[in-house]
């Protein structure tokens, strides 16, 4: 039992680990979707990390843990396109060593879809 | 041992949310601030566990769930007003 | 231990208030205030109070900062 | 120091906060925001009223037992009101928001002192 | 200049009266004799583990019949401002959503709903209760709306809902006055076991009809928001 | 069809209620099986998402073979990207690429997205037919076959058995 608590209590610690190499990802990266990109993924392995050592620990919870993870797998991915989808629309600056844009390109063919379109906030 | 190494997870988890907040002072964008936001609601949520754990409630983990469905629309929804098309 | 989270916790409360208040543009002002109720939702976890704490996250910072969003979509116009 | 004690501070900045933004701003949402503000401080304040040190939530399972239960748990009727109290604050602030909209749609401004037909 | 010195002055005169209130604070250890008694008696009396629920519901229920009026109220007025006057089709284009948030809402959907049920069917014995389970009824409408931003809820199975679950709320508390203690006392249903779901006498069925009534007065509430029209750019 | 999709639906939903429960009393059955129910029965128009997978042998066992492949590559996505962000010269070489998929059912192409947008340096930004819009923090290959070699088929192939 108790060597199950320290074994929780070390993925705990590797959890908030990548939740930290997230927020630095985030000071550190030049634009909006690097900083996406490296704040979701830290995030959701930080966080999944987290909840399984937490759920070791207390067995009490662990199904609830089990459908929190589950949830966070469906839901994180899907804000994070939503927000990137809805960032590369407004137009928001991307940095300058962005090699290729093909999304842009692809925009462009079709007139309707940039009918009107927003300025960036 | 184990509430040792637990205190120190939660040290961490305090710091990044310092750090990601201060993504959302020194921010280029509103999409910046909601990034920012959503580090900082997944970050809360492990640390609801943490707390479930260490008060010995294993009670609290409700409230874990309906933080992070809560979170997820906020994100979505200010991902639809960007597009212009709540 | 939960003396330090209640520490940071409301520290970076009145920072966001703070910034709720005096920044210029309203998306960030709401999405402030968001983030007070949200970081409050903790506090009243530590508290002791987790049926608040329920009720602050899935209303106080859920439901009115998307009606706020819905408002703010409305007049966008406007400074 | 103690979590009450730190809360309680909080609680009173988070009001006068609110409080300032209330009445100095001249955006109508804004000041809703504030009102907003006022309000979660005020919950915080009711809150941590009730909050004994060292005792848990006032729910009973097997972490608390059914014996001796004045002596393991924080004030439960505080925190009842509280919960009255957040769902009518998100009552008036979508209805506080619902006025917004209408006083844009008759005059196209947010300015809450383009409104004068109420002065007297 | 003299408004903002008048603003100073205001916050000033409230900031000395919160720390004259805050000096004289002392952290008391003990209940309130009225707490006391609900910590020693609700679990006997009302059979719910949360003592929360316990006086939300029953000791000071009246409390929930205006918090559910004020809801009622509110809803009916936004309705009445927010009325769509006249149809036009200028309507600007709204951008379509993404596939991949179609499928998550069509999977998300239904498990929000049980959670929601979940929340407030439990009330009695985890946090949570017909506020928050209405609430998060009426975030899976929400996730509709993010879906397809022309989706429309059913208005007349919205209000019949509202309806009956206000009607069955209002009468089960007159059941109460009749056949036990008095407005919205639960004990006309058996206790039951303590920490089951089908104990705490009439609790389940009370937050069960406030958390219908909640969830579709917030739906209602939001729909009429998102029905107003949006400008041209 | 439809009775299929409803039936899915209610299992899923009654596992729900009683994980959430986390006991098994005839009480929580009785509650959770009315609840899925009435749930599904609102619900069932649009639930075709939940017929589109396979219920043979191959589909569950690739299904289980899949959650490890994912595992895997979710963790080396993120020592990958921990590696770029604490290396002081930040090697990062971002941009849009195009892939296509061959998955036809919905729920499949969701669940393709959700798993690139998780791991290596992958996002998906935007998805429109057969083809998928991802944001590459480090551009390699150069045209869409070569992307699509490198992105998808890690998870196409899997994805294909369970859901065709």
């Amino acid at each position: 039992m108790e060597t199950l608590k320290i074994i929780g209590a070390f993925i705990t610690l590797a959890g908030s680990v990548f939740l930290l190499l997230g927020s630095i990802g985030l000071i550190r990266m030049p634009d909006v979707f690097t900083r996406i990109q490296v704040g979701t993924k830290a995030s959701t392995l930080g966080t999944i990390l987290s909840l399984f050592g937490i759920g070791l620990m207390f067995t009490e919870i662990a199904g609830k843990i089990f459908l929190l993870i589950i949830f966070i797998l469906i839901t994180n991915p899907v804000s994070s396109h939503m927000l990137a989808r809805a960032a590369h629309y407004i137009g928001v600056k991307k940095a300058d060593i962005t090699v290729v844009d093909k999304l842009s390109e692809f925009r462009e063919k079709q007139p309707e879809n940039n009918a009107q379109k927003p300025e960036a906030e | 041992m184990a509430n040792t190494i637990l205190q120190i997870a939660g040290g961490i988890m305090l710091l990044s949310l310092v750090l990601s907040l201060y993504r959302f002072f020194r921010a280029g964008s509103l999409v910046d601030r909601v990034i920012s936001f959503d580090i900082m609601t997944i970050i809360s949520i492990s640390m609801i566990a943490m707390i479930t754990y260490t008060s010995g409630r294993a009670i609290y983990i409700d409230v874990a769930l309906i933080y992070g469905l809560l979170s997820f629309l906020g994100v979505v929804i200010v991902a639809r007003y960007l597009e212009k098309s709540l | 231990m939960n003396l330090i989270i209640v520490i940071v916790l409301c520290l970076l409360i009145v920072a966001m208030a703070v910034t709720a208040i005096m920044h210029k543009k309203l998306t960030i002002s709401v999405l402030a205030a968001g983030v007070v109720s949200l970081l409050a939702s903790v506090l009243y976890l530590l508290l002791a109070a987790p049926d608040v704490a329920m009720t602050e996250a899935a209303i106080g910072s859920g439901l009115s900062t998307i009606i706020f969003f819905y408002v703010l979509n409305k007049i966008r116009n406007v400074k | 120091m103690a979590i009450e004690i730190i809360s309680l501070i909080t609680s009173f900045v988070l009001m006068l906060i609110g409080l300032y933004g209330l009445l100095s701003d001249k955006n109508i949402i804004k000041i809703i925001v504030g009102f907003s503000l006022f309000d979660t401080g005020t919950h915080i304040l009711i809150v941590t009223i009730g909050y004994l040190k060292g005792k848990t939530a006032p729910i009973l399972d097997n972490a608390v037992g059914l014996t001796d239960v004045s002596q393991k748990i924080v004030d439960p009727i505080p925190q009842a009101l509280v919960l009255t109290a957040i769902v009518i604050g998100l009552a008036v602030t979508a209805l506080m928001l619902a006025y917004a909209l209408k006083m844009y749609q008759a005059k196209k401004s947010l300015n809450i002192g383009d409104y004068k037909t109420l002065k007297w | 200049m003299i408004r903002n010195f008048f603003i100073l002055i205001l916050v000033a005169a409230f900031a000395t009266i919160f720390a004259s209130l805050f000096l004289n604070y002392g952290s008391s250890e003990t209940l309130t004799p009225l707490a006391t008694y609900y910590a020693e008696n609700g679990a006997a009396e009302v059979g719910a583990p949360n003592l929360v629920t316990s006086i939300v519901v029953t000791y000071r229920g009246f409390d929930t019949l205006g918090e559910v009026t004020i809801l009622f109220v509110v809803a009916s007025v936004i309705g009445f401002f927010l009325k769509k006057t006249k149809h036009n089709n200028e309507e600007p284009a709204k951008r379509e959503s993404s596939e991949i948030i179609v499928t998550a809402s069509k999977v998300l959907v239904p498990i929000i709903i049980v959670l929601g049920i979940y929340v407030f069917i439990n009330g009695h014995l985890t946090p949570g209760g017909g506020f928050q389970g209405g609430s998060i009824v009426a975030t899976a409408f929400i996730m509709l709306l993010m879906a397809n931003p022309a989706f429309e809820i059913n208005h007349r199975i919205v209000h019949a809902v509202e309806s009956i679950s206000g009607i069955g709320f209002v009468l089960m508390g007159v059941f109460g006055l009749l056949l036990a203690g008095g407005f919205l006392d639960n004990r006309f249903l058996p206790l039951g076991t303590f920490g089951n779901i089908f104990s705490a006498g009439a609790i389940p069925v009370i937050y069960s009809l406030i958390g219908l009534k909640v969830g579709s007065e917030m739906s209602n509430i939001l729909s009429n928001f998102q029905a107003v029209q949006n400008e041209k750019m | 069809m439809r009775i299929k999709s409803f039936l899915i639906l209610t299992i899923t939903l009654f596992t729900i209620w009683v994980i959430l429960n986390g006991k098994l009393t005839p009480e929580v059955l009785l509650t959770g099986g009315l609840v899925a129910i009435v749930v599904s029965l609102l619900f069932c128009r649009t639930c075709e998402v939940f017929t589109e997978i396979r219920l043979t042998p191959k589909a569950v066992l690739y299904s289980v073979l899949y959650v490890f492949v994912f595992m895997r590559e979710l963790v080396k996505s993120n020592l990958d990207v921990a590696g770029r962000v604490v290396s002081p010269k930040l090697p990062i070489n971002p941009g849009f690429v195009e892939v296509k998929t061959k998955l036809h059912s919905k729920i499949g192409r969701m669940i393709l997205a959700n798993s690139i947008t998780l791991t290596p340096g992958t996002l998906t930004v935007e998805i429109n037919d057969d083809r998928l819009f991802i944001h590459w923090i480090d551009v390699q290959g150069g045209n869409i076959e070569k992307d699509t070699e490198m992105i998808v088929q890690t998870f196409e192939k899997y994805l294909e058995v369970i859901y065709g």
